[in-house]
């Protein structure tokens, strides 16, 4: 009966595939902010193409270039996939900075304290972290789900407090003898392989790869994945259905928490082989963009850790080859992030301002609808 | 410990704070998560200096600021309400952007790297108000300040005055509460959005304005120290209540003032002392948290404590 | 008589979205001092037709002329200033808010500087109000307010806005027979005052009692405009469906009945705002019978099935279902045998931005388990079979569930839930917006659940629909059961009475005053 | 010509110390002997090694680092790249490769200075130091000062503070007021940019500053007592220098101290008349005790020796102190 509303298949075109339209609008936001960053570029009186040209040269071409951008993007994949999961689930879990750094503590503790065979001592030290991570989100967690109070504003009080906390303890209680406020390092058995002298990228990387594609099989695959959308897409509508939504929305924000909590053991394990006073130039924070770009998409967070480690590994070739600052590379990031940000959808780049969509016709992105109010 | 001193301090550390808050509590009031307000007043804090520098007046820093913050978020608001960016995602990119950007700025306009001061650029002069400062307590707190602290303190009156006395404040409220309903009744939402947004463009103006020119007399790289996230903090938990923001903000300058002076007195890490802001905060959240949760455990609405 | 010149024409108006046409060649002119009626199928292409006339849709072809001049409204604004008004079926109001500032809300009194003058906002609300014959209190809180009240504050809106034309979409699908009555008392006075009325309605007999002029939609085109004096129920519902339709279900009386799978004793609960809702209630339905609940909105009915369905905490007293106490979940109620269609399908039935699949699946998770796997395959496959079956117009597996028409909307709950095998069934309006055509097989499924053997609770504000499928009917006033009839012995008359609470006899011989204080 | 890279530390540049001095020290090397210059800027210590390697691929002359935090990475460099030249600034007495030359700063005999001119000058008897983050490198400072204060004055108060941030100037304003509330009329500030906030907060309540690396006195005339200044300029144009006469000489480790002008409380027209002449006479005099061995500073390094020779502290120690023992 309903001929005359669906589609038939014969009219659909590449075009009118969904995919081809995220991919499609992706490419072009890219474009489009590479020209805002040229303009920029230009205005700081470079050439945009050397620029650009030393940016991939220098984090993609030559293997010792390639490592340095792999080092770059291996705690973005964590922090980004711990993010992305929890944002899927309708949690914005914007605390992955403080809970990486408490898993880096738990890692850098674990790591030098005990004295096990590797077999046993590395799980153990990523075992740590990740419970490190998971207690440092416990407190949001357990306001959000139980209290209803805001994970927002918890999180943006436990990131300080992480580092404070963190600082405390290796300034003045953990600390190892020497001029820098740092844990004893780690004993070898903790240690995630690196692969070169020009790079601290090591087998966290793997790690970090593999975590994504368990954590895409499980969101589209399990049922633990369906109920954590469901909440995220209306958590009542999940409840009602029968998901226990407070355990579900407890476990994603800790498993989230415990994810970033990884991430700090990348870098203590594979990258420092100590824990380091403030280490972080914002991981966490990255994590944030790098989930963005993906979409909350696990398989789409190596993607986006790949182009912002690309850029921050770029960046120190940049600097070495042109009078450019560090700085720079930071806004041609997040003008991607911006771009990105916005919903060029396929339709709107194709048909520009003559489609006339409905109000509200867009697919909204996955994602919490963080607005304000009623939180 | 002198008390009186502590309180004037906090009332100058909220300052910053209570621009910001009052700035984004009109974009939440409107239904915006508006996370960008350090974006905002980095870049105010940038064109403050740079044009006092240049200028040597204060009154064209000041205007410079604002306009700079209110273009930014001219930009936010665009991404948001034009191509439908997530507020959240975008006004994080813009934080990021405007830390890069004013430290290139600074390079490049004013050919210094992090930090830049000069003695070009005039003092702001504290005030020393008439009667008020003869009052015991009081006088010492809160006379002579800078005149930035009191238009900082007296917006928080005047927000509350727009958002809960005009049209255009129960156009705000309403677009926030039921942005559906206030299409329907014609207003223009996106318009109302992006007014809020705008003018929080210009509060944080002035917030940077004064943490660069009035606080103290110099541009940092990232000198807002993540101010505007606290602004962010206060304003969720007073649900975005003017009074109550300026409040909680106070609350958190006061804690700050007392974990600046606690180490001369109790020789403590200074790290635990530095948590008591945050850590007062969040046990104000969880008080706070438990005694809605009672209370609307108590008349049993649904079970689901949820959204 | 010459006819009047129409306020408004449609001239072959278009609208589509992406590749979908959902409006084909619409014309339609509405008259001054006309209720115009507009019925049609579910997904015919009514809200978007009006919707296109109010500014809220562009459109994509045609033309609207509104006193002759072409127009072209951008926005719901400029049509407002042009005098039309529309009562949406989803009230758009700000529930924290006053009445009296929800309606002057865009077209606000000032004083100087800009502020509000409350008093005057409050007086001229009153005084439409009164001269409408409206009761509502311009200070009232409009979340305090009934269904009906919030109507009327929706009316009002437009009224205030000196609409001359307005657009009511199913303004009685939520309404009790009394609202009804003076819902329809208010469209005579509006359109004797000369103003043009278009009445959207799934009820052909409203239709038949209120309207002047009749059009029929069907598949985005106008199919037919009719004067009200020369049709029957009959003739619009076969040209809304294509076919003839029985207006009222045939069942057989029921079997024997079997154990209660529902029991209910002294069940109290609060409502949101901390007051009594429900006051030591206590029923049962019983294996092979299907109870109507019927009451006007807000005794204490959404209070009482959230209580069941395990939504809302209750303050005391004790449920079961299929003879067991009821768990901490509503996930828990489900595994004890409960399905459960809600009355608020776009908040708790449905999750409007997923896919039709996921929402089909929900509630059913456990037929596609594989340990922790997720039978994906196999849910999508069930989801395409349930469109099919359930006639989800416009229904594909991954579209969102907001973008089906209402009605669309309501049989994709259906037939989630009277596809789960529990052997209690609650149905909280079920044919709320959906066309003459799907109510009658949302009924007969409902019987044939019934004669399955199964419990069937159907909470509806439609007396039509309690009477055409309940064999007990039981009647909640004030959060408790005023009365238990067989279906047979009773008549509408005698319910309404009960309803209102004229004959307030409580069963169980308790004070008929709200004194009994919950702890 | 000659090709320099410099590589900060993960703080970088505008910290308004060793890596801005660094930089004087390339602008200078730039001017006076022609030699071209990178600045690299890592944003973690994770960095330093593929950073330090990746210049070492390319032909620079000579791959000039600073930060303690870049010792081990510069070891395990130098040894891969064994022809290039490296030199690491500011960092401790132990030689890091037979192709790096390191340089060890004795910033703690400035430090001295200044904390014994502080107490001669307080007139509260109470005087403050100020630091961006509770860290060796800044306790060093503070040790100096603390022992120079001690030592000009058995029963001066010295309050020690730690801001938690290089770049809060408003913090260091806040830190520096409550400090003088607690008495301080003479801080010492050694925070990077919160320095800025620091002598910012001397000039609001009337009392001094103490600058710090650079010399600060321009930045407040009147307000700021003198700076410590560290020459870190000094040693990166020294290695670049060696590079260009091949005077070059990998593995060993250079100090600069008083006795180099490595270190010296600055004093020029900004602080004129600031400090009583009888005062700088007496620093004079300190000063040349000093450069003959007669006091020794307990240093970071080795606590003991100086702290033997002035006694222990008459009051509580402060717990920099008392954990400098494990640095
Ligand atoms: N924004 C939209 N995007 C895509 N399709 C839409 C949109 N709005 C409506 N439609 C489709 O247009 C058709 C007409 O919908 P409309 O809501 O006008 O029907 P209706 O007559 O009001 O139905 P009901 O009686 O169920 O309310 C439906 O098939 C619906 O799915
Ligand atoms: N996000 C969306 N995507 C696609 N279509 C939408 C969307 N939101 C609303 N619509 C369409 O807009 C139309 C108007 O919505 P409205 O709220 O009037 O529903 P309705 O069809 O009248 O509901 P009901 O049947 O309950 O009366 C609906 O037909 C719906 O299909
Ligand atoms: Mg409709
Ligand atoms: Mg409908």
């Amino acid at each position: 009966m309903s001929a005359e509303v669906s589609v038939p298949p014969a009219r659909r075109s590449i075009t009118a595939s969904p995919i081809f339209g995220k991919i499609a609008a992706s490419l072009v936001a890219l474009f489009i902010s590479f020209l805002l960053g040229a303009l920029l570029v230009l205005a700081l009186g470079e050439s945009p193409l050397e620029v650009y040209g030393l940016l991939i040269s220098g984090s993609l071409v030559g293997m010792p270039n390639f490592l340095v951008t792999l080092q770059m993007m291996s705690p973005l994949i964590f922090t980004g996939l711990a993010v992305a999961i929890s944002f899927r689930a309708g949690l914005a879990n914007i605390g992955a900075e403080g809970q990486m750094l408490v898993g880096a503590l738990c890692a850098g503790y674990v790591g030098y304290a005990v004295e096990l065979p590797a077999l046993i001592h590395l799980p153990l030290c990523l075992l740590a972290a990740f419970v490190g991570g998971l207690v440092w989100a416990l407190l949001p967690a357990l306001l959000r789900v139980y209290l209803n109070v805001n994970e927002i504003v918890v999180c943006l009080m436990m990131n300080p407090i992480a580092l404070l906390l963190t600082g405390y303890l290796s300034t003045r209680v953990l600390k190892a003898p020497g001029p820098t406020n740092k844990l004893p390092d780690i004993q070898p058995t903790a240690e995630l392989s690196t692969f070169s002298l020009f790079s601290q990228a090591n087998t966290g990387l793997i790690f970090a790869l593999v975590l994504c594609l368990i954590f895409a099989v499980v969101n589209v695959r399990t049922m633990r994945g369906f109920e954590w959308q469901m909440i995220g897409k209306n958590a009542k509508f999940a409840y009602y259905g029968g998901v226990d939504v407070r355990r579900r929305a407890l476990t994603v924000f800790l498993v989230s928490g415990g994810i970033a909590g990884l991430a700090g053991a990348e870098q203590v394990l594979g990258q420092y082989r100590a824990y380091y006073d403030d280490f972080s130039p914002g991981y966490g924070f990255d994590g944030i963009a790098v989930a963005m770009l993906a979409q909350f998409n696990p398989l789409a967070v190596p993607l986006a850790a790949l182009l912002f480690g690309a850029l921050n590994g770029g960046s120190a070739v940049l600097q070495m080859m042109t009078g450019l600052s560090k700085h720079l590379v930071q806004v041609l990031q997040f003008i991607v992030v911006l771009v990105l940000a916005a919903k060029l959808s396929w339709d709107w780049l194709k048909l520009g301002r003559s489609q006339t969509a409905a109000p509200g016709s867009d697919p909204p992105a996955e994602g919490p609808h963080v607005t304000a109010g009623d939180r | 410990m002198d008390l009186i001193e502590i309180a004037f301090s906090a009332v100058r550390v909220s300052t910053p704070l209570v621009f910001a808050a009052m700035g984004g509590l009109l974009s939440y009031q409107a239904g915006m998560l508006n996370i960008a307000l350090d974006g905002f007043m980095i870049i105010a804090a940038f064109a403050a200096i740079a044009t006092a520098h240049f200028t040597g007046s204060l009154e064209l820093a000041i205007l410079v600021a604002v306009l700079g913050a209110t273009m930014l978020s001219a930009l936010l608001g665009v991404f948001t309400l034009k191509l439908n960016a997530d507020v959240f995602i975008a006004g994080i990119a813009i934080i990021f952007m405007a830390y890069g950007l004013t430290a290139l700025l600074l390079k490049g306009i004013l050919g210094e790297d992090g930090v830049f001061m000069s003695s070009a650029i005039p003092r702001f002069p504290t005030l020393d108000l008439p009667v008020i400062e003869s009052i015991p307590v009081v006088g010492g707190i809160v006379s002579g300040h800078t005149l930035l602290v009191y238009i900082a303190w007296l917006l928080v009156p005047l927000v509350a005055w727009c958002l809960y006395r005009t049209r255009w404040g129960l156009r705000v409220r309403m677009v926030g509460e039921a942005p559906e309903a206030a299409a329907a009744a014609g207003v223009n939402v996106d318009s109302i959005k992006f007014q809020t947004m705008l003018l929080s463009g210009v509060l944080c103006g002035f917030g940077g304005a004064y943490l660069s020119l009035a606080y103290v007399s110099l541009f940092a790289n990232q000198m807002t120290a993540e101010r505007g996230l606290i602004a962010i903090a206060a304003i969720f938990f007073a649900k975005g209540h003017p009074g109550w923001t300026a409040l909680v903000a106070l609350l958190f300058g006061l804690a700050t003032a007392l974990s600046v002076r606690l180490p001369q007195v109790t020789g403590a890490a200074p790290q635990l002392l530095q948590l008591i802001p945050y850590v007062v905060t969040v046990a104000a959240l969880i008080i706070v948290g438990f005694r809605t949760a009672r209370s609307r455990s108590k008349h049993g609405a649904w079970k689901f404590g949820w959204n | 008589m010459s006819e009047p010149a129409p306020v408004i024409e449609m001239r072959n108006v278009v609208k589509r979205f992406g590749d979908f046409t959902a409006i084909h060649d619409a014309n339609i002119d509405l008259r001054p001092g006309e209720i115009h009626a507009l019925v049609g199928e579910n997904g015919a292409g009514k809200s978007t037709l009006m919707n296109v006339l109010y500014g809220l849709l562009p459109r994509s072809g045609g033309e609207v002329l509104l006193r002759g001049e072409p127009v072209d409204y951008g926005s719901p604004n400029e049509a407002i200033a042009a005098g039309i008004g529309m009562v949406p079926q989803h009230f758009k109001l700000a529930n924290s808010f006053t009445v009296a500032e929800n309606i002057i809300l865009g077209s606000e009194p000032t004083r100087g500087f800009n502020r509000l003058d409350r008093r005057r906002a409050a007086e001229e609300t009153a005084e439409i109000s009164r001269r409408f014959g409206l009761e509502v209190q311009p200070g009232d809180v409009v979340g305090d307010l009934a269904v009906g009240l919030r109507q009327q504050v929706e009316i009002l809106k437009t009224l205030y806005r000196k609409a001359e034309v307005l657009i009511f979409d199913e303004p009685t699908a939520v309404l009790t027979p009394q609202e009804t009555r003076e819902l329809f008392n208010t469209m005579r006075n509006l359109a004797a005052a000369g103003n043009t009325i278009v009445f959207i309605t799934h009820k052909l007999g409203e239709v038949l009692a209120v309207s002047d002029r009749i059009s029929v939609m069907k598949q985005g085109r106008i199919v037919a405009t009719l004067d009200n004096r020369d049709v029957t129920a009959q003739q619009i519902a076969a040209l809304m469906v294509g076919r003839s339709v029985i207006l009222r279900v045939d069942k057989a009386p029921p079997s024997e009945l079997g154990a209660p799978l529902l029991r209910i004793r002294d069940l109290c609960a609060r409502g949101e705002r901390g007051e009594v809702a429900v006051d030591n209630l206590s029923l049962d339905v019983r294996a092979g019978e299907i109870v109507g609940l019927a009451g006007v909105q807000g005794n204490g009915q959404d209070e009482l099935v959230e209580c069941i369905a395990g939504l809302r905490r209750r303050a005391s007293g004790d449920i079961e279902i299929c003879g067991k106490p009821t768990g901490r979940t509503p996930g828990d109620n489900r595994d004890l045998g409960l399905a459960y269609v809600p009355a608020d399908r776009a908040h708790v039935g449905l999750s409007l931005e997923s896919g039709l699949w996921e929402n089909l699946s929900i509630g059913h998770l456990e037929s596609f388990r594989w340990g922790p796997f997720m039978r994906t395959g196999a849910a999508r496959k069930r989801a395409g079979e349930l469109i099919e079956r359930f006639d989800v117009r416009g229904g594909e597996i991954d579209k969102f569930a907001g973008s089906l028409s209402g009605g669309n909307q309501q049989k994709v709950q259906i037939a989630r839930e009277l596809t789960r095998p529990a052997p209690l069934i609650i149905a909280e309006q079920p044919s709320q917006g959906v066309d003459i055509g799907a109510i009658e097989s949302i009924h007969r499924i409902l019987v044939e659940m019934r004669d399955a053997g199964r419990a069937v609770f159907v909470i509806s504000a439609d007396l039509d629909e309690i009477f055409s499928i309940s064999d007990r009917i039981l009647v909640i006033y004030r959060g408790r059961i005023v009365a238990d009839l067989a279906a047979e012995d009773t008549d509408q008359e005698e319910v309404g009475r009960y309803m209102g609470g004229l004959e307030d006899r409580p069963r169980d011989g308790a004070s008929p005053e709200r004194t009994a204080h919950v702890g | 010509e000659i090709k320099v890279a410099m590589v900060t530390s993960e703080s970088g540049l505008g910290d308004r110390s060793f890596n801005d001095m660094m930089l004087a020290g390339m602008e200078r090397a730039e001017e006076e002997l022609g030699a071209e210059f990178v600045v690299i800027q890592p944003r973690a210590v994770s960095e330093f090694q593929s950073t330090l390697a990746r210049a070492a691929g390319q032909d620079f002359d000579i791959i000039i680092g600073s930060s303690f935090d870049m010792i081990e990475p510069m070891r395990a460099v130098a040894e891969a790249f064994p022809d290039q030249a490296f030199g690491l600034v500011d960092v401790g007495p132990e030689p890091i490769a037979d192709n790096v030359v390191s340089t060890v700063t004795k910033d703690w005999e400035g430090s001295f200075l200044v904390g014994w001119i502080a107490a001669k000058e307080t007139e509260t008897g109470t005087i403050g130091f100020v630091g961006g983050a509770d860290i060796p490198i800044i306790h060093r400072f503070f040790i100096g000062y603390y022992y120079g204060a001690k030592m000009a004055n058995p029963d001066v108060e010295v309050i020690e503070t730690y801001t938690g941030s290089f770049t809060d100037p408003a913090g260091g304003k806040e830190y520096t007021l409550a400090n003088v509330a607690e008495g301080a009329d003479i801080n010492f500030a050694v925070a990077g940019a919160t320095s800025a906030g620091v002598i910012d907060g001397a000039v609001e309540s009337g009392t001094f500053a103490i600058g710090v690396d650079s010399n600060q006195n321009y930045m407040a005339p009147g307000s700021v007592l003198t700076s410590m200044v560290k020459r870190v300029d000094t040693q990166a144009y020294d290695m670049i220098a060696s590079v260009a006469d091949d005077s070059f000489q990998g593995g060993s480790v250079l100090y600069y101290g008083l006795a180099e002008d490595g270190v010296a409380a600055a004093m020029d027209e900004h602080n004129e008349g600031l400090i009583a002449d009888e005062v700088l006479a007496e620093v004079e005099e300190l000063r040349q005790k000093l450069l003959d061995g007669e006091i020794v500073v307990p240093n970071y390094f080795d606590l003991e020796a100086g702290q033997e020779m002035m006694g222990e502290p008459p009051m509580a120690t402060p717990p920099s102190v008392r954990n400098a023992s494990e640095l």
